[in-house]
C-alpha cells in the first residue's frame, strides 16, 4: 500500500506503519510530502490513500470521487530559539502572533511582545519566522488560525509571508530544523516534533484571552469542541476552540481514499481500525490526541455503510 | 546484412539524442500551454505565486526563481572565475608534473562528489560560518552562491586547464627562451591562445550553476521573496521545481512547466554558445 | 681552435631526462666558435636536440632532469661562465637573451607581427617607441622579411606563410642581439623555397651571431656549416671541419650515415 | 625586478588557489569521514529505510543505475559509432555530436520534470522505470561522448589495415577499433556510472522513494540520495546521523569508482 | 615494357580529395610492373600516399573524394579491371585482398600474434583450423618472423618492438596471397637494424608479390627498387629504371631533389 501527503502526522504513521509491519508483515509506504501533495496524488490515483491536514468539502469530495475521514489530532505550536528563555516561558498574545507573522513586529524586544513577558529578557535582535517552503495542511491550519485573529491574514495552504525575515523549510521536520539552526527564530510546527526534538513552545492566548501551555490535556480540551459527523464525511476544522483551557491551534488530519478502490480501501481500513484499536498509546506518546471513542466509532460506521471496512 | 543492422542501429542510437532533444522542448512547451496562455510574457517579471484556495487557479510569476537563478549564478561565477583561473594556471604551468598530477586527481574528484553532498555540507558546515561573517540567517543567497561556486570550480578549473594545456609546448618554449617569466608567458602566449577554450569554459560553468538543483535546494532558503539584502533568502527556478512541482496542480503546475522551459531554452542556448563559438567540436567530458 | 675563438664550449657534459633510467646524453665534449656555423646530425633519437636544449637550460622548464659536466659560455669581456650553475631565475633571463633559439616549426606569437618582434625587447626592458621601431624595423630587415611585411605590422603574425613565420621567429631572436643562436631543424617543416631563403639567411647571420643547427638534411649541413658533429644513441661520435666529416670521416658509423645506410 | 616580483605575486596566488581547491576537498571528506564514520554501524546495512537502515536504498539505487546503464550504454555508445565511424565528417553527425553535447549539460531537474510528464502522470504512479529512464537520459550523453572520444583515438591506420586486409566494415569496427578503445570506453561507462549513481533531481519526481525493501519497478522505489535530500532536513539527530551515513557511502562508492576508472585509463596509458 | 608484364597501370589518374579544391594528383600515368618493385619519390606533400592509397581504393573509408581516369589492374586470366568502377562493398573486399598494404607506422590489431596474421584468412572464409595454422606459419616465416614468434603465438602483438610488429604486419598481408603489395614509408618508424631486415624482406618477396613503395630515403629506394617515380606538386615528374632516374635523371627538377638541393 502507497500512501502520501500530510507531514504532520508522518512520525505518527511511520511509527504506526512500522508496527503494524512487525506485527502483521504488511507493508504501507507513507511518504510525508505535504498534504497539498497529499491531496494532488490521491486525485490522480497514484496512490492508494493519502494524508491531509486539510479537511475537503462533501461537494468537492464528490466531484473527485473521494471518501474522507480523520485519523488522528495535532496541534500546532509555535516553537522558537532565544537564548536563555526556556521551553513554556515565552507568552504570545494573539495581537503579538499577528504582529510578528505580518511583520508587524520585526525585534524581539518590540513592545508588543515585552508587555506580556515582563520577567523575560527578550533581545534586541531581528526576528525569524520559519515557514514551510511547501504547501502544507499544517500552514492550512495555522493561517486559518491567524485569520481567526486577523482577517487580513488569507487561509491558504502556502501564503506570501509579509514577515521581515521568512526562512521556508521543507515539512514539519525542516522548519523545526530551521529553527534549531537559527537564532532568534520563530516557526509553527506540529507538537510531536517539539515533543521530539525537545525546542521550547510558547504558551498562546486562547479566545478567552488565557494564555495556554501546549499539552495533550489542552489540545483534548479543545478537540472537544470538534463537530463532525459521518454526513459531511467529517468535515471539520477545529480552528480557534471556546473553552478557557483550550489551547487553540488544534487540527485533526485526515485521510482520502478513492472510492473505486474498494478492495485496497479495505486494506487501509484494516490498518485503520487497527491504529484506532491498538495505536493510541503510540499516537499519545508522540504527542498526538487520539480520537475520541465515539468519533472512532462514528468512523467505523462511516466504513460500513461505504462497504470499505 | 548483419552490417546493414549495425549501422542503421547506430544510426538509429545516434538520432536518439537528437529526438530527446526535441521531445523535451515538445512536452515542456504543451504542458507550459496553459500558463503561457494565461501570462503570456508578463510572467517572466510578475512576483506573485499565490495558488487559489482550491488549488486550481492562481496568480503565478516566475519574476523571484528568475531573479533567484541569475543572481546565485552570479555569485558563483564572481567567485569561481578568478580561483578556476587560478588553479588552472597553478596545475599548467606552475606546479611540477610530481605535484600537478595528484592536485588534478584531488581537483578531479572535486568535480565527481555528488552535488547533494555539497549542499548537506554547506548547510551544516559551510552557512554557520557565512552567517558568523555576514549575518543574515546562514540559508540565503549568499551562501547558496559560495557552495554553488565551490562546487563548479573544479568543473571550471579542469576545462580551462586542458584548454590552456592546448597550448603547444614549443610555442611556450619559444617564449621562455626569449626570456619571458612564467607570468609573461601565461599573459602573453597561453591566455590568449586558448582565450577561445577559456571563455567557453566558463560559461560551461555557467550552465551548470544555472541549473544546479540540490547543492541550491539545501542553501538558498527556498521562499517565495524578493532578496533585499545579499544573505537574504529566496529560491530558484531548480530548487522551485524541487520542493513544489510535485504538489503543484493544473494552472500552477503549468506555471512549473513554464519556469523548466525558460530554464531548458535559457541553459540550451547558453551551452550552444559556448560550444559553438568557443569550444569548437570538441567535447568536454570531464 | 684556440679559446679565444670560442663562445661555447661543452665539457664531459652528461645529461639525464627525469625519471629516464640513463642518460640520454653521454659525456659530450663540444666547441662551439664564433661566427661559425656548427652543424649536428644524427639519427633520429640520437640526442640533437636534447643538446641543443640543454644549451640554453630550455630544459629547466620541467623539473627532475640531471646535469653533469660543465657547459662554459664565453662572455664578451673574456669571462667564463658554467652556465649549468645557473639557479635564478634572472640569470636563466640572461641567459636565454644571450643564446636564442629558433624551433622547428614557426612559433609565432598570437599577437601583432610588429609585437611578435618587439616582444622580446620589451621584456628586457626597452619602452622607448621610437627605439623599440628601429629596432623592430633593423630585425625584420635582418631576417629578409621587412619587403613583405613592412605594410602590415599591425596584422597577426599567424598570417602569414609558413616560410614567413619561420623568419619572423628568426627576427624575434636576432632583435635581441644574442651571441648564440640555436636552430632545430628549422626548414624542415618548410616547402623548397622558404628553405632556400631561410638557408641564405643563416649563412649570413653569422657575421654578427654563432649558429648550431640540428639537421636531418645531410645536404643542408654540407651546405651550411663550417663544422660538423655526428651523434648516434646518446654520443657525440665524430666532430670535425665539415668537409672533412662529409669527404673523409673517421668512423665506420659516421660514413654509413653520411651515406644513407641507416637513419 | 619589477617583472619579476609581478611574476612571483601572480604564481603564489594561483598556488593559493589551488590550496583553497584542496583544502575544501578535504574538508567536505573531513566532515563527511567524521560524521560518516560516526553515525555508520552494521545495523543499517541490514535495515531498511523503515527500521533506520538504508539496505532498500542501496539496492534501489543500484539497481535504478544499473538499469539504466543496460539502457545507455548500448545505445550510447553505438550513437558514438555512428559519430566516430559511419558519419564522421558528415554535417548530420556533427549536428547531432553537437546536439548530445547540450543535453550533456541540460540541467537535471528538468530532465526529471520531462519524464515526470512522459512517464508519471499518464501512469498516474511515481516508479521506478521512470527513474531509470531519467537517469539513462542523463547518462546516453555522457556515454556517446566518451566512446566518440575514444573511438578518435584508435589510430585510422588501424582501421585501414583492417580494410587493407579485405573487412567490412562493422567487422572491423567490431573486432578491432572497439577492441583497440575498449579500456577508455569503459573508463567512460565507469564514470558516467558514477555520475549518475549520485543524481537526485532527475529522481526526485520520477522514482521518488520507498521506505521498503522492494524490487518492484512499477511503484515507487527507495532512492539513497532522495533519502539523503530527505532526512538530512529531518531535525532530529538519528535521521541526520543516518543522512551523514548514507552521505559517507554514496561518497566512497562513487570516488572509487573514479578512482578505478582513473587507474584503468593510467595503466593504458 | 610490354602489356603482358603489367599488374597494374594507372592512365591519366586524378584525384580530389573531398572538399578540396583542386586536384591532390593530376593526370597520373604509372605502369605497375609484374614481380618488380617501384619506388615513388618526391617531397612531402606531393601525394605518394594519395596515389597508393587509391590503389587500393582505401580513399573510399572517407565520402566524397572524386576520381577520374583509370586504374587497371590485370588479373591472372589476363582480363583488365577498371578498379574506379567499383562500387560494391563485396568487390572493395576482393580488390583489397589483392592489393595489399603496409603502413608506415606498423598497426598490429590488439589481439595475439596469431590472430593478427589468422585476421585476414578468417575474413576470406578460411575456417579449417589447421589450414589456417598451416597458412599463418607460412606467413610468419615468409616475413622472416617466425623464429621470434613461434613460442608465444598466443601472446599480444602489442608486446613486440616496432620492427618486429612492421614484419608481422608484413605477414598478415602476405597470408592473403596478394598479388601487389603497397608500402607506405615501411621503414621510416624504424631503427636501422630493423630497416635492414625490412628491406632485405621486401627484396625477397618481390619473386611472389609486385611491390610498391613510398619513400622519403633516396638511398633505399635505389638500394631496393627496379623503377623509380619521381612526384612533384601531385604531378608525376620523371618515370623510369631507378638507375636512370638516380644516375641520369632528365629533369633539372628530380636531379635537384635527388641531390638534396630540397625536400
Ligand atoms: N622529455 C623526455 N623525457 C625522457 N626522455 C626523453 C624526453 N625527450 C626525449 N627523450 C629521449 O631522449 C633521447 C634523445 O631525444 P632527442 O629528442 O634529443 O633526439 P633527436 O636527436 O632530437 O631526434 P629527432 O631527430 O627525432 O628530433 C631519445 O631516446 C628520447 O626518447
Ligand atoms: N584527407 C585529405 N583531405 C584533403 N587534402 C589532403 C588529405 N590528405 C592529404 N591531402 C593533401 O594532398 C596532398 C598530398 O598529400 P600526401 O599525403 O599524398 O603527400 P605525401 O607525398 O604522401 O607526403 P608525405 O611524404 O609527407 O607523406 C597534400 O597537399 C595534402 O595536403
Ligand atoms: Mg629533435
Ligand atoms: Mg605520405
Amino acid at each position: 500500500l502507497k500512501g502520501r501527503g500530510a507531514s504532520f502526522p508522518g512520525p505518527l504513521y511511520k511509527a504506526w506503519t512500522s508496527e503494524y509491519y512487525a506485527e502483521t508483515g504488511k507493508k504501507i509506504n507513507y511518504t510525508p510530502t505535504g498534504s497539498g501533495d497529499g491531496v494532488k496524488s490521491i486525485k490522480k490515483r497514484m496512490v492508494d490513500f493519502a494524508g491531509s491536514d486539510k479537511p475537503l468539502k462533501s461537494k468537492k469530495l464528490q466531484k473527485t470521487k473521494l471518501y474522507m475521514f480523520p485519523s488522528v489530532i495535532g496541534s500546532i505550536v509555535l516553537a522558537y530559539n532565544i537564548d536563555g528563555i526556556k521551553d513554556g516561558e515565552l507568552k504570545l498574545s494573539r495581537a503579538a502572533i499577528d504582529a510578528i507573522f505580518s511583520g508587524k513586529a520585526t525585534h524581539w524586544d518590540d513592545q508588543i511582545i515585552t508587555k506580556d513577558n515582563p520577567g523575560l529578557k527578550l533581545p534586541h535582535e531581528p526576528i525569524t519566522t520559519c515557514v514551510r517552503a511547501d504547501k502544507s495542511g499544517t500552514t492550512f491550519n495555522f493561517t486559518y488560525f491567524l485569520n481567526q485573529i486577523n482577517p487580513a491574514f488569507k487561509v491558504s495552504k502556502k501564503p506570501n509571508w509579509k514577515a521581515a525575515k521568512v526562512v521556508a523549510g521543507k515539512s514539519n521536520s525542516g522548519v523545526s530544523a530551521n529553527i534549531r539552526q537559527i537564532k532568534n527564530a520563530i516557526g509553527y510546527i506540529e507538537y510531536s516534533f517539539k515533543i521530539k526534538l525537545g525546542l521550547p513552545a510558547a504558551q498562546i492566548e486562547n479566545k478567552e484571552g488565557k494564555f495556554i501551555n501546549p499539552t495533550v490535556e489542552s489540545f483534548q480540551d479543545g478537540a472537544t469542541y470538534a463537530t463532525w459527523t459521518a454526513d459531511n464525511d467529517f468535515y471539520a476544522v477545529i480552528g480557534d476552540p471556546k473553552g478557557a483551557t483550550s489551547y487553540p491551534i488544534v487540527a485533526a488530519t485526515f485521510i482520502l481514499l478513492p472510492i473505486e478502490k474498494v478492495e485496497k480501501n479495505k486494506e487501509v481500513t484494516a490498518f485503520m481500525e487497527w491504529a484506532f484499536s491498538k495505536g493510541d498509546k503510540i499516537a499519545s506518546g508522540l504527542g498526538y490526541v487520539p480520537l475520541p471513542d465515539s468519533t472512532k466509532d462514528e468512523i467505523r460506521k462511516y466504513w460500513e455503510s461505504k462497504k470499505i471496512k | 546484412m548483419g552490417g546493414q543492422f549495425f549501422r542503421h542501429f547506430s544510426f538509429f542510437s545516434a538520432t536518439l539524442s537528437f529526438f530527446l532533444l526535441v521531445g523535451i522542448f515538445a512536452i515542456l512547451f504543451t504542458y507550459a500551454q496553459e500558463a503561457l496562455a494565461e501570462f503570456g510574457i508578463d510572467f517572466l517579471s510578475a512576483d506573485t505565486w499565490e495558488a487559489d484556495e482550491d488549488d486550481e487557479g492562481g496568480v503565478f510569476g516566475g519574476y523571484i526563481p528568475i531573479i533567484g537563478t541569475l543572481l546565485s549564478t552570479f555569485i558563483a561565477m564572481v567567485i569561481a572565475v578568478p580561483l578556476a583561473m587560478g588553479i588552472a594556471i597553478f596545475l599548467t604551468e606552475v606546479a611540477s608534473e610530481n605535484l600537478a598530477k595528484p592536485v588534478s586527481i584531488a581537483i578531479e574528484l572535486l568535480a565527481a562528489i555528488p552535488s547533494i553532498i555539497y549542499g548537506m555540507w554547506g548547510l551544516f558546515y559551510f552557512a554557520p560560518i557565512v552567517q558568523s561573517i555576514f549575518g543574515g540567517n546562514g540559508v540565503g543567497l549568499l551562501t547558496a552562491g559560495i557552495v554553488l561556486a565551490i562546487m563548479i570550480i573544479p568543473f571550471m578549473a579542469a576545462i580551462t586547464r586542458d584548454a590552456m594545456n592546448t597550448t603547444p609546448n614549443i610555442l611556450k618554449e619559444s617564449a621562455y627562451a626569449m626570456g619571458a617569466t612564467k607570468f609573461e608567458v601565461i599573459k602573453d602566449v597561453i591566455m590568449p591562445y586558448s582565450k577561445a577554450g577559456i571563455i567557453g569554459s566558463i560559461i560551461l560553468a555557467l550552465g551548470r550553476a544555472l541549473g544546479e538543483t540540490m547543492a541550491v535546494a539545501f542553501l538558498i532558503g527556498s521562499v517565495m521573496s524578493t532578496v533585499k539584502h545579499i544573505t537574504d533568502p529566496t529560491t530558484s527556478i531548480p530548487v522551485l521545481l524541487a520542493n513544489n512541482f510535485a504538489e503543484a496542480q493544473d494552472l500552477e503546475m503549468s506555471a512549473m512547466y513554464y519556469l523548466a522551459l525558460i530554464l531548458f531554452v535559457v541553459s540550451f542556448i547558453i551551452i550552444s554558445m559556448a560550444k559553438f563559438y568557443f569550444l569548437g567540436r570538441k567535447s568536454a567530458v570531464k | 681552435m684556440g679559446k679565444k675563438n670560442m663562445v661555447m664550449e661543452l665539457k664531459d657534459f652528461t645529461f639525464t631526462y627525469a625519471g629516464a633510467s640513463k642518460p640520454s646524453l653521454n659525456k659530450i665534449n663540444l666547441p662551439v666558435e664564433k661566427h661559425k656555423i656548427t652543424a649536428m646530425i644524427g639519427p633520429s633519437g640520437c640526442g640533437k636536440s636534447t643538446l641543443l636544449r640543454a644549451m640554453n637550460r630550455i630544459h629547466d622548464l620541467y623539473p627532475g632532469n640531471t646535469y653533469e659536466g660543465k657547459i662554459n659560455l664565453y662572455t664578451k669581456d673574456g669571462q667564463v661562465q658554467n652556465i649549468l650553475e645557473l639557479k635564478k631565475e634572472n640569470d636563466f633571463i640572461k641567459l636565454r637573451q644571450q643564446v636564442g633559439m629558433i624551433f622547428q616549426k614557426p612559433t609565432p606569437f598570437p599577437m601583432s607581427i610588429f609585437d611578435n618582434v618587439a616582444y622580446g625587447l620589451r621584456l628586457s626592458g626597452l619602452k622607448n617607441k621610437a627605439e623599440l621601431e628601429e629596432r623592430v624595423e633593423k630585425a625584420l630587415k635582418g631576417a629578409a622579411i621587412w619587403d613583405e611585411t613592412k605594410d602590415r605590422l599591425k596584422e597577426s603574425a599567424l598570417g602569414l606563410s609558413g616560410g614567413q613565420q619561420q623568419r619572423l621567429c628568426i627576427a624575434r631572436a636576432v632583435a635581441l642581439k644574442p651571441r648564440v643562436l640555436l636552430f632545430d631543424e628549422p626548414t624542415s617543416a618548410l616547402d623548397p623555397i622558404s628553405t632556400g631563403a631561410i638557408e641564405e639567411l643563416i649563412a649570413e647571420l653569422k657575421t654578427d651571431v654563432s649558429v648550431v643547427i640540428v639537421t636531418h638534411n645531410m645536404q643542408q649541413a654540407s651546405r651550411l656549416s663550417d663544422y660538423t658533429a655526428f651523434m648516434y644513441l646518446g654520443n657525440l661520435e665524430e666532430f670535425d671541419k665539415t668537409d672533412k666529416i662529409f669527404l673523409n670521416p673517421k668512423k665506420k658509423l659516421t660514413e654509413d650515415y653520411i651515406t644513407g645506410r641507416f637513419g | 625586478m619589477n617583472r619579476l616580483v609581478l611574476n612571483k605575486i601572480i604564481l603564489t596566488l594561483s598556488t593559493l588557489s589551488a590550496l583553497i581547491g584542496i583544502t575544501f576537498l578535504f574538508w567536505i571528506l573531513a566532515t563527511l569521514t567524521y560524521k560518516g564514520i560516526m553515525s555508520i554501524s552494521w545495523a543499517i546495512f541490514v535495515n531498511d529505510l523503515v527500521n533506520g537502515g538504508i539496505r532498500n536504498l542501496l539496492a534501489g539505487q543500484f539497481v535504478m543505475a544499473i538499469l539504466a546503464s543496460f539502457i545507455a550504454v548500448p545505445v550510447g555508445m553505438m550513437a558514438g559509432i555512428y559519430l566516430r565511424e559511419y558519419g564522421h565528417g558528415s554535417k548530420l553527425a556533427s549536428i547531432i555530436r553537437n546536439l548530445s553535447d547540450v543535453m550533456m549539460s541540460a540541467p537535471s531537474i528538468v530532465i526529471g520534470v520531462f519524464v515526470y510528464a512522459l512517464l508519471v502522470d499518464p501512469f498516474g504512479s511515481y516508479n521506478g522505470y521512470a527513474g531509470i529512464v531519467a537517469l539513462a537520459i542523463m547518462m546516453i550523453p555522457i556515454i556517446i561522448s566518451t566512446t566518440d572520444n575514444m573511438l578518435s583515438l584508435v589510430p585510422t591506420e588501424l582501421r585501414e589495415a583492417g580494410m587493407a586486409l579485405g573487412g567490412s566494415k562493422h567487422k572491423i569496427i567490431v573486432q578491432i577499433v572497439i577492441k583497440a578503445a575498449k579500456v577508455g570506453i569503459l573508463t567512460g561507462i565507469l564514470l558516467s556510472f558514477a555520475r549518475i549513481i549520485g543524481e537526485t533531481a532527475p529522481l526526485l519526481f520520477t522514482s521518488a522513494n520507498n521506505q521498503f525493501f522492494t524490487m518492484d519497478l512499477s511503484g515507487q522505489f527507495p532512492s539513497l540520495t532522495v533519502s539523503i535530500y530527505n532526512l538530512a532536513t529531518y531535525p532530529d539527530e538519528a535521521s541526520r546521523e543516518l543522512a551523514w551515513a548514507a552521505a559517507f557511502i554514496l561518497t566512497i562508492i562513487v570516488l572509487c569508482i573514479n578512482l578505478v576508472g582513473r587507474f584503468l585509463i593510467r595503466n593504458k596509458k
